[in-house]
C-alpha cells in the first residue's frame, strides 16, 4: 500500500526544461493547454446543464431554434482568432530553432540502426552518448546510414528527423547541467526502442575536465585526413599537378563554378555529394568519371571526417594554378534543385560577391 | 431521359485532324531550344489537345454543369496535390535569412 | 443526364487522381534533376512515342464514330468502329511492347539491368525518371488492356443487338473511359519523350 | 424499450416478409445487391477485423506493462503495425460509411436502393480481398512498417510481409473508393421527390463530404503503394536516396490521402451524432446549414493541410508555415459542429437512451481530441510532442473517443431498424459507461508520456514511465470488455429481444416511417418529401 503510493508521487508528469527553446515551447504549450481547459470545461458544463435542466421530465417539449448566424459566426471566428495566436507564436518558436547562432559548436551525429553514432570536432567519439557544456549553442549536424530515424530530446524540445540522403540539422542552448534522454522517434526497425541514449550536460568546468580526457585518439580532421590517405585522396586532390580535379585547398564555403553553368557552395552537402557521387556535378574545366565513386565505400561517419579534413585545409599558395582557370564568381542561385535541408545555413543559395580569395 | 446530342462526324474528323497536327507540332517544337519554353510550350500544346479531346470527344461541351463541375474538380485537386507539394521543394532552398559569412543580401525565388 | 454517366466521370476524377500521384513524383524529380531528365532523351525513341500519339488519337475518333453510331442505331458501323477503336489499340500495345524489349536491350530497366555509360554523371538521377517511365507507361498500358477487355465486351454485345439510340449508356461509358486513357498518354508522350532538345 | 426478461420472445411464424427473411440461402447472401444485405455483410466483416485488430492492441499492451517488454521486439512491432493496418484501413474507413451509411442513405433519401447496387457488392468482395492479403501477412509472421510505410525502411530494409499488407491496402482503397462514389452518384441522382439538398438529413451531408474525399484522396493512396511496391521489387525507386529520390516525398503522397482520411473516418460519425442530438433532444440540429457547410468545409480543407505530418522532416520551413496556417483553418468547422451541438440541446427535451449517452461520450472525447490537434498544429508544440504518445493520445481521442463512440452510438440507434430488435437497455447503457471510463483511462495518461517524451513505436522504455503505461494497459483491459458487452447483448437480441416496431425512438426521417427491419426495397411506394428534417414534436405523438 504504501510502496504503490510512494510510486504514485514518483510519476513525473512534466519533463525538466533544460534548454533555451524548452521554456518558450513550454510557454505556448501552457497556453494551449488552458485554451484547451477552458473550451473542454465550457462544453463539458454546457452539456451538462442542459442535460440536467432540459430532461425530458423537466422540459417535456423542445422549443423549436432554427439557429443563429450571429452566434454562429461569433464561435466561428472567436476560436479562430485565439488560434492565430497559437499560429504566430508558434511559428515564431520554430523559426527561431532554425537559425543556429554562428558561434555555435558543432557536432555530427550519425544514425544508424540501431544507435546514434557521436563525432566531435576534437575527435573524442561516442555511442548515444552526447556531452555538451552548460550555456553554449550547439549545433548538430545528422546524417543517416539506412532509414529515416529522428533525433529527440525531450527536455530541451527539440526534435529532427535524420533522413538519409542528405544532411539535417538542429541546434539548442542547454540551461541546466544534468542527464537527460535522449531518443529516436521515427520508428526505424525492431530494435527502433534501443536507440535510445543520453545526453549530459556539464558546466563549464566539468565539460573542460571531460574534453581534456577525449580526443586521444586526435581530432576528427586528423581522423579525415588518415582517411583521406587511406582511401587515395590524397594522390589527387592535394598534389595533383595535371589538372586531373580541384584543389580543396581553402575549398570550403567557397563558390564553385560548374561546368553546366552553376554555381554552387562548396558547404557539407556539396562535399558529401561530391565524396558520395562525384559525378553528380563536375567542376568547371574538369572531366567526368575520373574520381572513383565513394558510395559504399565509405561511412557517412567518415563522410563527416573527410569534411571535417577538408575543412581544415588551408589555401598553401596565394594563387594556385586552379585560380587562374576559374572564371569570375557571380551571384546567382544555385539552380540545382539538389536536397538541401534548409535548417542548414551552409545550404544558402546566396554566393558571396567575386572576391575570391585565392 | 434528356435530349442526345450527336456530333456530326465533320466535328469528330477536324477535332482528329487538330490533333494529329497538335502531335507533329510538339514534337517539332521540342527540337527547337527554348530553355524552360520547351515545357511551357509543350505542355500548352498537352492541355489543349486533351480539351479538345474532352470537350468534343468525350462530350463536355454537351453535359450539365453538374458533370463539368465534377470534372474541374478532379483538376483542381490535382493541382492541389502538385502545387502544394512542389510548395516545399521550391522553398527548400529559399535563403531567409542572410547567410552568416556575409552581408550579402537574401536570394530567393524558385526556379 | 443519367446516373452512369454521372457515376463514371466521378471514376475518371478518381483515374486523374491515380496517375496524378505519378505526375507529381514527376514533377518534383524532373524539377529537381533537371539535366539527367534532359539526357534520358537520346534514349526516348520519338518516332515509336510519336506513332503510338497519333494511333491513340486514331482510336479515340473511331471510338467517338461508334458511340455516334450506336447513337444512330447504326449496328453494322458500330461494330466495324469498334474492331476499328481494338485494331488501333493493339497496334499502340505492340508498339510499346517493342519499346520495352528496346529499353531492356539498352540495359535501361533500373533495378534490373540500368547501365548508363554515355552519361555517368546522370547515371543515379536518370533512374528515376526511367522508373517514373515504366511505372507510367505500363500503368497506361495496364489500363489500355483494359480498355480492349472492355471494347470486346461491347463487341459481343453489339453483336447481340443490344445497343441502339434506345440504349447506349455501356458505350458511351467505356468510351469515356477510353478517352481518358488517351488523354492520359497525352501527356505523357511530351513529358517522357520530348524532354530537352534533341541532338 | 423493455428490458430483455420482461418481454420473452414472441413465437410469431407471421413475421412480415423483410429483407432479412426474404431469402435464407447463402448465395441469397453473397451474390445479393441490396444495400441493407450488404451492409450486413460489411457489419460482420469489419467487426471481424476490429476484434482482430483490437486483440493486437491488448497483446501490446500488455507488453508494455513492464519497461524491458514481455514480447520481442519483433513481435511487438509487427503487432503494433497489423493494429494500425487492420483498424486504419479495415476498420475505421469502411466502418461508417460501409455499414451504417450504406444501410441507411439509400433509405434517408427515399431511394430502393444504391445507383449501383452491383457495384456496391464489388466494393465489398474488394473488402473481403484486401483483409485477405492482410490477414496472409498475418499468418506469414506479420508487417512490421507500422500503418504508414515509410521508405527507405519499408522498400528496402524491413524483412516483413510488406508486399501483401500494402497489397491489400491497395484493394481494401478500391472497395472505399467505389462506396464513395455509388453515394455521391446516390445522393445527387436517386433523391425522392421532395427531397431538397437543404431536406437531406445531416447524417447524408456528412457521408456525401466522406464519399467526395474517399473519391479524390484515395487514388493517390493506391498509387503512392505501388510505387512503393515496385521500389520493394526491384530494389530500387523514386523514394530511394541512393539515386536520388527523396523518402519524403513518399510521405507527401501518402498523407496527401491519410490527413483527409482521418476525416474519412471521423466525418460519418459526426453524422451519426447530428442524428442522434437532434432525435433525443427533440429538437432540429441547431444551424442546419453551418453544420452541413462545415461537412463540405472539412471535405475540401482537409486536402491541404496534410504537410503538418512533416513538420521535423526537412520539409520546407514555407511550406510548413502555410500548413500550420491551413491546420488551424480546418479546426474552424469542426469547432462549429461541437458548438451546434450542444447548442441543440439547448431547450430541447433531453432523455437519456444509449444512443445518447455515446453522444454525450463522442462530444466530450471529440472536442479533447480536436483542441489537442491544436498542438500539433502550431509549429513550436509540434516539434516537442512529435512521433511521441501524444500523437497516440491525440488521434485515439478522435478516432476511438469519436468515430468508434459514434459508430456504436449509431449502432445502437440504428439497431432496431437494421434487425427489428431492441437490445438490453440497462447492459447498453453499462456498457457505455464502462467505454467511456476505459478510454479514457486508457488514453489520457498517454497525453502526459508524450510530452515526457516517451516515443510511440518502443517496445521498451525507460523505468520512469511505467506507472503511466500500467494506467494505460489497466484502461485498456477495460475498454477491451467494454467493447465485448455491447458484442454479447446485441447478438443476444437478434433472438430474445423485445420486437421493436418502425419507430422505437420516435424519431423523424423516412427510415423510420417503414417496417424495423425494412423490406428489400424500403418503399413500396416512392415517397414523397414535404417537410424539413429533424420535424421533431413531443415524443408521445410520434411513437407508433
Amino acid at each position: 500500500m504504501l510502496s504503490s503510493l510512494r510510486l504514485l508521487a514518483d510519476i513525473p508528469l512534466f519533463p525538466p526544461a533544460a534548454s533555451a527553446q524548452a521554456s518558450s515551447i513550454d510557454g505556448l504549450y501552457w497556453f494551449e493547454t488552458w485554451v484547451s481547459a477552458i473550451m473542454t470545461l465550457l462544453i463539458f458544463l454546457a452539456i451538462v446543464i442542459f442535460a440536467f435542466k432540459y430532461r425530458r421530465e423537466a422540459h417535456p417539449r423542445a422549443t423549436q431554434i432554427e439557429g443563429s448566424t450571429k452566434l454562429e459566426l461569433g464561435w466561428s471566428i472567436g476560436p479562430f482568432l485565439v488560434m492565430l495566436i497559437m499560429f504566430v507564436w508558434g511559428a515564431k518558436i520554430f523559426f527561431a530553432a532554425q537559425q543556429p547562432p554562428k558561434d555555435a559548436m558543432e557536432v555530427f551525429v550519425t544514425g544508424k540502426q540501431w544507435m546514434w553514432k557521436i563525432q566531435y570536432p576534437d575527435g573524442g567519439r561516442e555511442i548515444d552518448e552526447l556531452h555538451v557544456p552548460v550555456g553554449r549553442p550547439v549545433k548538430l549536424t545528422m546524417a543517416s546510414e539506412d532509414v529515416i530515424h529522428s533525433f529527440s530530446i525531450p527536455a530541451f524540445r527539440v526534435r529532427h528527423d535524420v533522413v538519409p540522403g542528405h544532411y539535417d540539422s538542429l541546434w539548442f542552448t542547454a540551461t541546466k547541467p544534468g542527464r537527460y534522454h535522449l531518443f529516436c522517434t521515427e520508428y526505424c526497425g525492431n530494435q527502433h526502442a534501443s536507440m535510445m541514449g543520453w545526453v549530459d550536460v556539464l558546466d563549464q568546468k566539468e565539460y573542460a575536465a571531460w574534453r581534456s580526457g577525449a580526443g586521444a585518439q586526435g581530432t576528427l580532421a586528423e581522423a579525415g585526413q588518415r582517411q583521406f590517405e587511406q582511401l587515395g585522396c590524397s594522390t589527387c586532390h592535394l598534389m595533383d599537378q595535371q589538372g586531373r580535379c580541384p584543389n580543396l585547398r581553402g575549398l570550403y564555403m567557397k563558390p564553385v563554378q560548374l561546368d553546366d553553368g552553376r554555381v554552387v557552395i562548396a558547404d557539407d552537402a556539396y562535399l558529401r555529394e561530391s565524396i558520395i557521387d562525384p559525378n553528380a556535378k563536375i567542376v568547371f574545366g574538369y572531366q567526368p568519371n575520373i574520381m572513383p565513386v565513394f558510395k559504399g565505400q565509405i561511412s557517412e561517419e567518415g563522410v563527416i571526417q573527410v569534411i571535417a579534413y577538408i575543412k581544415s585545409l588551408t589555401p598553401s599558395t596565394p594563387a594556385s594554378q586552379q585560380g587562374s582557370q576559374q572564371p569570375p564568381i557571380v551571384i546567382a542561385p544555385q539552380a540545382n534543385g539538389t536536397m538541401v535541408p534548409e535548417s542548414f545555413p551552409s545550404a544558402s543559395k546566396a554566393a558571396r560577391s567575386s572576391q575570391p580569395q585565392q | 431521359m434528356t435530349h442526345v446530342h450527336i456530333p456530326p462526324v465533320r466535328t469528330l474528323v477536324f477535332v482528329w485532324l487538330a490533333l494529329i497536327c497538335f502531335t507533329g507540332l510538339t514534337s517539332a517544337v521540342s527540337y527547337l531550344e527554348l530553355g524552360w519554353g520547351n515545357i511551357v510550350v509543350a505542355l500548352l500544346i498537352a492541355v489543349t489537345k486533351a480539351s479538345l479531346v474532352a470537350w468534343i470527344f468525350m462530350g463536355v461541351r454537351y453535359v450539365t454543369t453538374l458533370t463539368k463541375l465534377f470534372v474541374v474538380a478532379g483538376l483542381v485537386w490535382l493541382a492541389i496535390m502538385i502545387l502544394l507539394t512542389a510548395s516545399d521543394y521550391n522553398t527548400r532552398n529559399w535563403d531567409y535569412r542572410p547567410a552568416p559569412w556575409s552581408s550579402a543580401k537574401s536570394v530567393g525565388g524558385s526556379h | 443526364m443519367d446516373a452512369s454517366t454521372l457515376g463514371m466521370w466521378t471514376f475518371l476524377i478518381t483515374e486523374v487522381l491515380f496517375f496524378g500521384g505519378m505526375f507529381a513524383a514527376y514533377a518534383v524529380y524532373r524539377n529537381m534533376y533537371p539535366q539527367a531528365f534532359a539526357s534520358t532523351s537520346v534514349y526516348m525513341n520519338v518516332i515509336l512515342g510519336g506513332t503510338n500519339t497519333a494511333v491513340l488519337i486514331c482510336s479515340s475518333l473511331t471510338m467517338a464514330l461508334s458511340v455516334r453510331a450506336a447513337q444512330l442505331s447504326n449496328r453494322r458501323h458500330l461494330m466495324l468502329f469498334l474492331v476499328l477503336t481494338m485494331i488501333f489499340g493493339a497496334t499502340f500495345l505492340v508498339i510499346k511492347g517493342f519499346e520495352y524489349h528496346d529499353k531492356w536491350v539498352e540495359h535501361l530497366v533500373p533495378g534490373f539491368n540500368f547501365r548508363y555509360d554515355e552519361f555517368p554523371k546522370y547515371a543515379h538521377n536518370a533512374q528515376i525518371l526511367f522508373f517514373l517511365y515504366f511505372c507510367m507507361t505500363g500503368m497506361h498500358a495496364l489500363h489500355m488492356i483494359v480498355g480492349l477487355g472492355l471494347l470486346s465486351y461491347l463487341l459481343v454485345q453489339a453483336g447481340r443487338r443490344m445497343y441502339s439510340a434506345n440504349y447506349f449508356a455501356p458505350v458511351e461509358m467505356i468510351g469515356l473511359y477510353w478517352h481518358f486513357v488517351d488523354v492520359v498518354w497525352i501527356f505523357l508522350f511530351p513529358l517522357l519523350y520530348l524532354i530537352g532538345h534533341r541532338r | 424499450m423493455a428490458t430483455l426478461v420482461a418481454n420473452p420472445p414472441p413465437t410469431a411464424p407471421e413475421e412480415p416478409v423483410n429483407y432479412l427473411n426474404v431469402e435464407h440461402t447463402w448465395k441469397s447472401w453473397l451474390f445479393t445487391t441490396d444495400h441493407k444485405r450488404i451492409a450486413v455483410l460489411y457489419i460482420l466483416s469489419i467487426t471481424f477485423m476490429f476484434f482482430f485488430g483490437g486483440a493486437a492492441a491488448v497483446a501490446f499492451r500488455i507488453n508494455l506493462l513492464t519497461p524491458q517488454g514481455i514480447f520481442a521486439a519483433e513481435t511487438y512491432n509487427r503487432l503494433f503495425s497489423m493494429h494500425g493496418i487492420i483498424m486504419v484501413f479495415f476498420f475505421l474507413v469502411p466502418s461508417i460509411p460501409a455499414t451504417l451509411a450504406n444501410f441507411l442513405i439509400p433509405i434517408m433519401v427515399g431511394a430502393k436502393d444504391l445507383a449501383f447496387p452491383r457495384v456496391n457488392l464489388l466494393s465489398w468482395y474488394l473488402y473481403i480481398i484486401g483483409a485477405i492479403l492482410a490477414m496472409y501477412s498475418v499468418l506469414r509472421g506479420g508487417v512490421d512498417t507500422g500503418w504508414t510505410f515509410y521508405p527507405p525502411y519499408s522498400s528496402t530494409f524491413s524483412n516483413s510481409y510488406v508486399l501483401s499488407a500494402a497489397f491489400g491496402v491497395f484493394v481494401a482503397g478500391f472497395s472505399s473508393i467505389l462506396t464513395g462514389l455509388n453515394f455521391i452518384v446516390t445522393v445527387h441522382k436517386m433523391r425522392a421527390p421532395g427531397m431538397t439538398w437543404s431536406r437531406l438529413p445531416l447524417f447524408v451531408w456528412s457521408n456525401y463530404a466522406t464519399g467526395l474525399i474517399q473519391v479524390l484522396g484515395t487514388p493517390v493512396l493506391a498509387i503512392t503503394l505501388l510505387l512503393l511496391a515496385f521500389e520493394r521489387i526491384a530494389h530500387i525507386g523514386i523514394f530511394d536516396p541512393a539515386i536520388g529520390g527523396d523518402p519524403i516525398l513518399f510521405q507527401h503522397l501518402f498523407w496527401f490521402y491519410s490527413h483527409p482520411a482521418v476525416y474519412i473516418m471521423i466525418l460519418p460519425g459526426m453524422g451519426v451524432i447530428s442524428e442522434i442530438i437532434a432525435c433525443f433532444s427533440r429538437k432540429r440540429v441547431f444551424g442546419y446549414n453551418f453544420v452541413a457547410f462545415s461537412s463540405m468545409a472539412i471535405a475540401v480543407l482537409s486536402f491541404v493541410v496534410w504537410g503538418h505530418h512533416m513538420f521535423v522532416t526537412g520539409e520546407s520551413v514555407y511550406a510548413t508555415l502555410a500548413f500550420s496556417f491551413l491546420s488551424f483553418m480546418v479546426a474552424v468547422p469542426s469547432a462549429i459542429k461541437v458548438f451546434n451541438w450542444t447548442a441543440t440541446m439547448y431547450k430541447g427535451s433531453v432523455s437519456f437512451d444509449t444512443p445518447m449517452l455515446y453522444a454525450f461520450g463522442f462530444i466530450g472525447l471529440f472536442t479533447i481530441g480536436g483542441l489537442t490537434g491544436l498542438y500539433l498544429a502550431a509549429l513550436g508544440t509540434d516539434v516537442a510532442t512529435h512521433g511521441t504518445y501524444f500523437i497516440v493520445a491525440h488521434f485515439h481521442y478522435v478516432m476511438v473517443g469519436g468515430m468508434v463512440m459514434a459508430f456504436l452510438g449509431g449502432m445502437h440507434y440504428w439497431w432496431p431498424k437494421i434487425t427489428g430488435r431492441m437490445y438490453s437497455e440497462a447492459w447498453s447503457k453499462f456498457a457505455a459507461l464502462i467505454v467511456f471510463i476505459g478510454f479514457n483511462l486508457t488514453f489520457f495518461p498517454q497525453f502526459i508520456l508524450g510530452y515526457l517524451g516517451m516515443p510511440r513505436r518502443y517496445h521498451a522504455y525507460p523505468p520512469e514511465f511505467q506507472t503511466l503505461n500500467v494506467l494505460s494497459t489497466a484502461g485498456a483491459s477495460i475498454l477491451g470488455i467494454g467493447y465485448i458487452i455491447p458484442m454479447i447483448y446485441l447478438i443476444y437480441s437478434l433472438k430474445y429481444g423485445a420486437k421493436a416496431g418502425p419507430n422505437p425512438w420516435g424519431a423523424s426521417g423516412l427510415e423510420w416511417q417503414i417496417p424495423s427491419p425494412p423490406t428489400t426495397f424500403n418503399f413500396d411506394v416512392t415517397p414523397t418529401v414535404v417537410e424539413e428534417a429533424y420535424n421533431y414534436g413531443p415524443v408521445e405523438e410520434v411513437i407508433g
